[in-house]
């Protein structure tokens, strides 16, 4: 248990190796170090789990210590970590779908030039990330948070040379910086309330010190929830993940997808007692998920560009997390977490193959009937569809329905009924996604059509195996039947104080039986209904959607440019700023303070320049100046 | 304190001077054995600043390996050196520096290379002086000292635009603010003389003297004055820009590195200690000044079109936030602040030295006359890059363990401060990166910029300890804050416990009560 | 009178009678020797003013002499110390620019002898008659002097001003001193402050009108602003040494007199005077550094600086303390050295371009000679107040005695006016460092062996004396403390 | 009877601002230098004047010192205006000003 700092330490050491001598280590060699350093920390981290499953329930955390960060005054901050059953499900996450992307990476990233860089910084995420997931109080959270900010970055502009893919990961960097900024303040407020940020210490004496609502609480929580909306990209601060899809697509399925922007929700999760404690955060985080579900889902039905598609639904089903988690079912949000990390890593990586077969091209519009061409990539990309939509045995219909079923128990029933909407909405656009790329007759241009060809080994096992997970993943959490709860048993004694506070004790009262399964049926009604909706709009009436498209062009522009919210951000935000700092250059510093720094200047040479007239050189005019000095004296003297 | 028998400070201080003699009589042709004298010379400062590192003992709050000789008894001056926890940092970092530089102008600097390491050397000692001097009159003459080599160096080895302007403005301003503090000086040396009847200008005798209340408040400003246009404080900042853009790569690191500490270190060293009332009462005006530069700084930033000046208006921004950590009044704000003046120095000092490895090669400032630079020269990228994601504050590096600890402690203080203060970090990301963006990545747009040579060896033994420290104080920062924190708890408590003394003797001070009552009550 | 009281009389003032010795032995010599070797003529007077230097070693008695004509106290010794170290510095720098503007005479060096004699006795003199005699001797000496170079109209224009407006001022004070006379009964200074003691206000309107023409007479010699609209002609017409000398000589001998004046003979009239000086030092410095802001010749521009500093001076006078009168000896010697170096550095380039008053002919200057180059910035630093020179040390006392006597409005205007002052300095330091376009940066390097034995000398003595004034200034504070004890 | 101090005083001050004037308006140097002549005699009046009054022979001692410095001022001034006349063909004091400003 004392070794929990190798997970880290082991992809950071895998970024030393690359970062420095990357470039003089043959390529084999470079992917071989950073998919090992993922491997073995994956191992590590199964270890540790067996470990943690020897402890009894309620005892299952550890607290090791390393040593102290910050000391100033009273404030003082120790590099720890803390390993419960929580955290242990994000590191084997982290851990897992990540080793599979950097198999993958190795086929997708063979030809490019800049190969140990990328690794370099895959494994630097990796680290900063488990770092961020297996910290013990807020700051060292936030120096991983910060950490895979900056990865993302770097991942997004990795082609550097793109001007586009430069500016995506500058307005990545600095939205994220938003929301860092939130946090930043979140603990603050933290340490001057509870005087540490250590997550026990905080949970104990809030739990004496506050009363339910207290508004202090409520402060806090909606603060570090600002950093919530940065990272994991909600309503207002989402606008620079569709952007990041100008990075390779393995950094947009690890990075994008599966891992950081889930780093909200885990964040969420891990103050669940705060939440629990600030009833109205609790709300707000719902309202924000619900809205966002929705939101993207819309958008992301009109999208022509396969990975900007897979972004809005990733944005989408982060709104569905924080819903659950906004509802009071921590479980059900984490395990959606779990199961999206699965099936959205396959849908990303497999569109990773399907552009990666046509040689780059990334719009749906021109391709289709790849079907026989890449089975393999086909059946997984099915698969992962079927079970983001929610169909039955697949993992996204017991994580989604649970979430469903908690915020209908929990009485939001206006968030129940637009979630069931947005399942809908979810399942047609996938499948119109699927039916566009993989059916229909070809649309690709002849010469990337001839040489389309079926993924490598390194990119198809990957693949496979997510597509297993996606199918299996459900499984854990089976409702109804006895003993089906593996994953929120598993879970529970983490959120024991924060569903105690919020009244219902964790699931263990069961609705009726019928009513579970007849939420069931509907949910998946609503999936089915919407993957027949897409066939008939694309498969059956090709002209259908373009029909449509020309009676409702208004809503169609408004879809397809996203509510026009970038360019609202640029025009209230970012403009009216460089604008103020030009004016402010020209007139404050140029003209105001300058100005008067040389006026005082030129004003003395100007007063010199008169009294330099006095000197005239006659010889008169000096006697007169004697004279009249001898006069003023005089006169001084009778006035004494 | 024990006061050792081995004068080290007083080595510390005129160790350049030796090596300025030395150079006198090397003959002007070998520019060679000019170069080599002045590193020996500054390499073996560092070795003793070392020493005076390792023989500091934090506890004791005083002032260690003290030196006090009659200078001029008549008057009561005397020649007394001492280093705290407050000045010890800042006296390893000029030392640490001094080697830096001279290695940084081994292949640039081309026409009378004596003279330029003469007033290195000049500068080494003026700076290394101020730190340590604790004679208020030994405190103006380093001051002021370390005037002229700088202006000489902007005057003759700058770039030719404008660099008289330069020049000039920045040796009228600084001398016009140092002259009032000479004014404030001997204001306060007469009040104590004739309170106690003893004539000294000694820092330790005059901080026991409690001056009255309407008096510290001019003595104050004028002090203040000085240390503002130094820092730069917002309203008073306009010689830096031009100071830095045309001053040698070598010039600028050093006035932005050490020489801008100095005004901050003139605030914690005589403003807070011997005016505590009138602090507390300027604190509402100082942390406004602050934040203002904070913002006013990253803003100018935005619209820089020359690289010197983007980096010089960022220091604004950055000391805009020591400022704001000195001036909270907290442990951590404080902490957060001396801190932070390394930090800068170290970042800045690194982006500059970058800066003028790209001017050596390209002949230009001007960020549209870069671009893609990233492929080129790649080395140069990655240390670029660590030097600004260190000025951004990111954690893990230097600048973030500094603006944390400022905030947090200017959140104590009045969370709405904390908050502007933290817009700072939101737009420090945003001209850097953009800076980042727009000379480093995009297309290979200008044909010169493709065949430019990436870091050389020599090049590379420079920065690698800038970065190593960088790195060091950002991962492990406690080795440094404990040096200080000792004296910067002393300092506080002693403006507490004279605020508190104060507070039933004249009536103008409910306001200050106010805000010190307001500081003490959360 | 046996000629042993007489040879004791004499102690008094042997360093008078040793220097217009010299300078008689020069006339002889002059007459005799054909005109190629002038060169030793120089040489004499140089080791007449070292073997006056020396008797100055003696400890003063403090006694007067000749029925108290004259009083050879500590003030004087410290007073006449500066002169004739002004003298000599005058002296090693005048040799060449005699030689290359062809006025190779020795008349040159017994006049200079004879003023440096005149103003020696005015320090001394403790009876009015000998400070006019003083006054007098080395006015008409510098008259002559100024109107040297007889072939240059500059120079002839200098002269005829500077005798007209001398005498006019003297004509003031002269009748100022008339009523001081009438007031107190007697010429004597202290027979005067005895009278003065004890007798109730009798005559005080006689005393303050005469005291205020004295101040006039003064005031003109000193060159304060309302008076003193001659210097910048004069100092810019005269021959460049002999600027040199009168900025500094007659400043130390005129301020040493003033001092005597009014802490000696009229104990009772100078509190009145102090808020008058006030209003003079501030007018002064003003006026002389605006003055000097807008000239374009460094000799003008000295000029102008050399009233700023008469100012500055005036302020240690205002501060009207022990401590203000130390300050004022301290500065009057700091400013002496610093001075005549700045105006022998100006002499130096004389020699070596054919016209050095000019700011373009500094140009580049650091390329030609850079020893020359230092020595032309440490001077101007030490004029400008930069710390560890003499200059900071002056003010810095200057500022502090005014301070202590709470005069602080005044010491910040002083300080201000030492910012405007550092401007033009280092205006011409920016010159002297700047290449000149076109001419290659990197000129000959002669460094210092192509200027004379005599420049070298003057030279690196001033800014020796420059440097140890301002690092250790102990030694010069305690000696002028002990001097201005005498006057309390 | 003696004729009361302030008497010769009056004649002086009346010499002394005779001389003045006629030092600020005439235009040639040399009466310029006689008006300078005047003013000193003004002194030497005013001081005889005291020196009876107080029947101190300080004053009239002065009075020597005076003439002897004025003779000698006198010598030099006319001098300095030969040779100004020699190179400036002028001795009126208005036209002599080249130097100024």
């Amino acid at each position: 248990m004392e070794t929990a700092w190798v997970i880290p330490a082991l992809p950071f050491a895998g970024f030393l190796i690359n970062g420095l001598w990357g470039r003089r280590l043959p390529k084999k060699f470079v992917g071989w170090i950073a998919c090992g350093a993922m491997g073995l920390a994956f191992l590590a981290a199964s270890r540790l789990l067996w470990i943690l499953l020897q402890e009894t329930p309620t005892g299952r955390f550890w607290e090791p210590v390393y040593y102290t960060w910050i000391r100033a005054g009273d404030f003082q901050v120790d590099v720890s970590f803390l390993i419960d059953p929580l955290s242990m499900v994000m590191i084997l996450v982290v851990t897992g779908v990540g080793f599979l992307i950097h198999v993958y990476s190795i086929g997708y990233m063979h030809e490019d030039p800049g190969y140990p860089r990328y690794f370099a910084y895959l494994n630097l995420f990796a680290s900063a990330m488990l770092l961020l997931v297996m910290a013990n109080n807020l700051l060292v959270m936030f120096v991983g948070w910060e950490g895979v900010g900056l990865c993302s970055y770097l991942l997004i502009g990795f082609w550097y040379e793109k001007q586009s893919a430069s500016d995506a990961g500058k307005k990545a960097f600095i939205v994220n910086r938003i929301g860092d900024f939130g946090f930043l303040l979140g603990i603050f407020l933290t340490f001057w309330t509870f005087g540490s940020l250590n997550f026990r210490e905080i949970f104990e004496a809030a739990l004496v010190r506050f009363p339910t609502g207290d508004a202090v609480v409520v402060g806090i929580t909606l603060l570090l929830f600002v950093g919530a909306m940065g990272k994991s990209a909600q309503i207002p601060l989402y606008v620079w993940l569709p952007d990041a899809m100008e990075g390779p697509t393995p950094v947009s399925a690890l990075i994008h997808a599966a891992t950081m922007v889930t780093a909200g929700v885990y964040m969420v999760a891990r103050c669940s007692v705060l939440y629990a404690l600030a009833p109205f955060s609790m709300g707000f985080v719902a309202m924000i998920g619900c809205t966002t579900a929705v939101f993207a889902a819309s958008i992301g039905l009109v999208q022509n560009d396969i990975k900007r598609v897979l972004a809005y639904s990733t944005v989408s089903q982060l709104g569905y997390m924080f819903l659950g988690c906004g509802v009071g079912a921590f479980v059900a949000g984490i395990f959606h977490l779990m199961t999206h990390a699965f099936f959205k890593a396959l849908l990303f990586l497999g569109a990773g193959s399907v552009i990666h077969a046509l040689s780059g091209e990334q719009d749906i519009q021109r391709m289709g009937g790849l079907r026989s061409k890449l089975p393999v990539t086909f059946a997984t990309f099915v698969m992962g569809s079927l079970a983001i939509a929610g169909i039955f045995p697949f993992a996204g219909f017991f994580s989604k329905d649970e979430i469903l079923f908690e915020t209908l128990m929990s009485g939001h029933w206006v968030l129940y009924g637009l979630a069931l909407g947005g399942a809908g909405l979810t399942a047609f656009y996938m499948f119109r996604l699927v039916f566009l790329t993989f059916f229909g007759e070809s649309r690709m241009d002849p010469h990337a059509a001839h040489h389309v060809h079926e993924a490598p080994r390194t990119m198809a096992v990957p693949l496979m195996i997510l597509a297993a997970l996606s199918l299996t993943g459900g499984w854990v959490q089976i409702p109804g039947i006895e003993g089906g709860r593996v994953f929120g048993a598993f879970l529970d004694p983490v959120f024991h104080e924060a569903s105690q506070l919020l009244g219902h004790h964790g699931g263990a009262t069961h609705p009726p039986l019928w009513l579970e399964g007849a939420l069931m049926g509907v949910s998946v009604a609503v999936a089915l209904a919407g993957i027949f909706l897409a066939y008939g709009w694309y498969m059956k009436d090709p002209q259908r959607p373009v029909r449509a498209a020309q009676k409702f062009a208004r809503a169609y522009r408004w879809l397809f440019h996203k509510y026009y919210v970038d360019e609202f951000y640029q025009a209230t935000v970012v403009n009216p700023l460089k604008q103020a700092a030009e004016s402010t250059h020209q007139w404050v510093d140029r003209r105001f303070i300058d100005g008067a720094v040389d006026g005082t200047g030129s004003a003395f040479r100007s007063l010199s320049a008169v009294v330099r007239r006095i000197q005239t050189g006659l010889v008169h005019h000096y006697a007169l100046s004697v004279l009249a000095g001898a006069c003023v004296l005089l006169l001084f003297v009778l006035a004494l | 304190m024990e006061s050792l028998s081995f004068p080290l400070l007083s080595f510390l201080v005129f160790l350049p001077l030796v090596g300025v003699l030395v150079l006198l009589f090397v003959d002007r042709e070998n520019e060679a054995v000019q170069r080599w004298t002045a590193l020996t010379v500054m390499g073996f400062g560092f070795v003793l600043a070392l020493f005076v590192y390792g023989g500091f003992d934090p506890e004791n709050v005083g002032f260690q390996f003290e030196e006090q000789y009659a200078w001029i008894p008549g008057l009561g001056i005397s020649y007394h050196l001492g280093v705290d926890g407050i000045s010890l940092l800042l006296v390893m970092l000029t030392a640490f520096l001094g080697p830096i530089c001279v290695l940084a102008c081994w292949t640039d600097i081309r026409s009378r290379l004596k003279e330029f390491l003469v007033c290195l050397l000049l500068l080494q000692t003026g700076m290394l002086g101020v730190f340590v001097s604790l004679d208020l009159v030994l405190f103006y003459v380093f001051w002021e000292v370390m005037l002229i080599p700088m202006a000489l160096l902007i005057l003759i080895w700058g770039h030719p635009a404008r660099r008289v302007y330069a020049a000039v403005k920045f040796f009228l301003y600084t001398m016009a603010g140092s002259v009032f503090m000479l004014v404030g000086i001997l204001v306060l040396y007469f009040y104590q003389a004739r309170t106690t009847g003893t004539l000294s200008f000694d820092l330790t005798n005059i901080a026991e003297v409690p001056l009255p209340f309407s008096l510290q408040l001019w003595l104050f400003l004028a002090f203040g004055v000085a240390f503002a246009i130094k820092v730069p404080m917002f309203p008073f900042h306009t010689w830096l820009p031009d100071a830095h853009t045309e001053a040698p790569t070598v010039g600028s690191v050093v006035l932005a590195a050490v020489l801008l500490k100095m005004g901050t270190y003139g605030f914690l060293r005589f403003n807070l200690p011997l005016f505590p009332e009138a602090s507390v009462f300027f604190m509402p005006v100082m942390i406004a000044l602050a934040l203002v530069g904070i913002i006013y700084g990253a803003f100018m930033c935005l619209v820089q079109k020359d690289l010197k000046r983007l980096i010089a208006f960022s220091s604004v921004s950055h000391l805009g936030f020591v400022i704001l950590g000195i001036f909270s009044f907290t442990v951590q704000g404080v902490q957060g602040g001396v801190l932070q003046m390394i930090n800068h120095g170290l970042s800045t000092g690194a982006l500059f030295l970058l800066v003028g490895m790209l001017y050596e090669r390209r002949h230009t400032r001007m960020i549209a006359d870069f671009g893609g630079l990233s492929t080129p020269v790649p080395a140069l990228t990655t240390f670029f890059m660590i030097a600004t994601l260190a000025s951004i504050g990111l954690p893990g590096l230097n600048g973030f363990v500094g603006e944390f600890l400022i905030l947090l402690g200017t959140f104590h203080v009045k969370p709405v401060w904390a908050v502007l203060g933290a817009t700072g970090v939101i737009l420090a990301a945003w001209y850097m990166l953009w800076m980042v963006q727009r000379v480093f990545y995009g297309r290979v747009v200008h044909e010169e910029n493709r065949g430019l040579l990436d870091l050389a060896p020599r090049e590379i033994g420079l920065l690698v300890p800038v970065v190593v420290m960088m790195v060091w104080i950002g991962v492990a920062p406690t080795t440094f804050l404990e040096k200080s924190e000792p004296a910067v708890a002393h300092t506080l408590r002693r403006v507490q416990e004279s605020v508190q003394t104060a507070q039933g003797r004249n009536a103008p001070w409910a306001m200050a009560c106010a805000a010190w009552d307001h500081l003490t009550g959360k | 009178m046996s000629t042993l009281t007489v040879l004791y009389e004499c102690q008094g003032i042997l360093p008078v009678l040793i220097l217009s010795v010299t300078g008689v032995v020069i006339l002889l010599l002059d007459a005799f020797s054909p005109l190629g070797r002038k060169g030793q003529l120089g040489a004499v007077a140089v080791t007449g003013t070292v073997c006056a230097l020396g008797t100055l070693a003696m400890t003063p008695s403090g006694a007067e002499f000749f029925s108290g004509m004259v009083v050879w106290d500590r003030f004087s010794v410290f007073l006449s110390a500066v002169l004739m170290a002004g003298a000599l510095l005058v002296f090693l720098v005048s040799f060449d620019s005699l030689r290359r503007s062809g006025m190779e005479c020795g008349e040159y060096y017994a006049l200079v002898l004879f003023a440096t004699a005149g103003m020696i006795l005015m320090v001394q003199a403790a009876h009015f008659i000998m400070l006019f005699l003083g006054l007098e001797i080395f006015s008409i000496a510098i008259y002559i002097l100024v109107g040297m170079p007889r072939h240059e109209k500059r120079a002839n224009e200098a002269a005829l001003k500077y005798v007209l407006l001398g005498g006019f001022a003297s004509g003031f004070l002269l009748y100022g001193l008339t009523f001081i006379y009438g007031a107190t009964g007697s010429l004597s200074m202290s027979i005067m402050a005895a009278h003065l003691g004890k007798a109730e206000k009798v005559f005080n309107s006689y005393l303050l009108f005469g005291s205020a023409l004295v101040v006039a007479g003064f005031a003109f010699k000193l060159a304060l602003v309302p008076f003193h609209l001659w210097t910048p002609d004069v100092y810019e017409g005269a021959p460049t040494p002999i600027t040199a000398y009168m900025a500094v000589g007659v400043k130390a001998a005129v301020l040493g007199a003033l001092v005597r004046t009014f802490w000696v003979a009229l104990p009772t009239v100078h509190p009145h005077w102090s808020a008058f000086f006030w209003a003079l030092a501030a007018v002064t410095m003003t006026v002389g550094n605006l003055m000097a802001l807008a000239q374009d010749s460094v000799k003008r521009m000295l000029a102008f600086s050399s009233i700023a500093h008469a100012g500055y001076l005036l302020v240690a006078v205002v501060a009207d303390s022990k401590e203000g009168l130390t300050a004022l000896l301290v500065y009057l010697l700091a400013y002496t050295v610093m001075n005549v170096g700045a105006f022998g550095v100006m002499v130096a380039v004389q020699n070596r371009q054919e016209s050095g008053e000019r700011l373009e002919d500094f140009r580049g200057l650091a390329g030609r000679s850079p020893f020359l180059a230092v020595l032309m910035a440490l001077f101007l630093f030490s004029l400008a107040g930069i710390p560890p020179t003499a200059g900071f040390v002056g003010k810095f006392m200057v500022f502090s005695a005014a301070v202590q006597s709470g005069y602080t409005w005044l010491v910040i205007l002083a300080v201000i006016n030492s910012v405007i002052a550092a401007y033009y300095y280092l205006r011409v330091v920016i010159v002297v460092y700047r290449p000149a376009e076109g001419a290659s940066a990197e000129g000959p390097a002669d460094g210092a062996s192509r200027l004379s034995a005599g420049e070298r000398g003057a030279l690196v003595g001033a800014g020796a004396l420059t440097a140890i004034v301002g690092i250790w200034p102990h030694v010069f504070w305690d000696l002028a403390r002990q001097a201005v004890h005498v006057l309390f | 009877m003696a004729v009361p101090v302030h008497y010769y005083l009056i004649v002086s001050a009346l010499l002394f601002g005779i001389g003045v004037l006629g030092v600020l308006t005439r235009r040639n140097a040399i009466v310029i230098f006689m008006s300078i002549e005047l003013m000193l005699n003004a002194g030497n009046l005013s001081f005889v004047a005291f020196s009876k009054a107080l029947e101190g022979l300080d004053g009239q001692l002065f009075v020597f010192f005076v003439m002897v410095v004025a003779a000698a001022e006198v010598t030099v001034g006319l001098a300095i205006i030969v040779t100004l006349f020699r190179n400036w063909k002028t001795i009126f004091v208005d036209e002599v000003r080249l130097l100024k400003g």
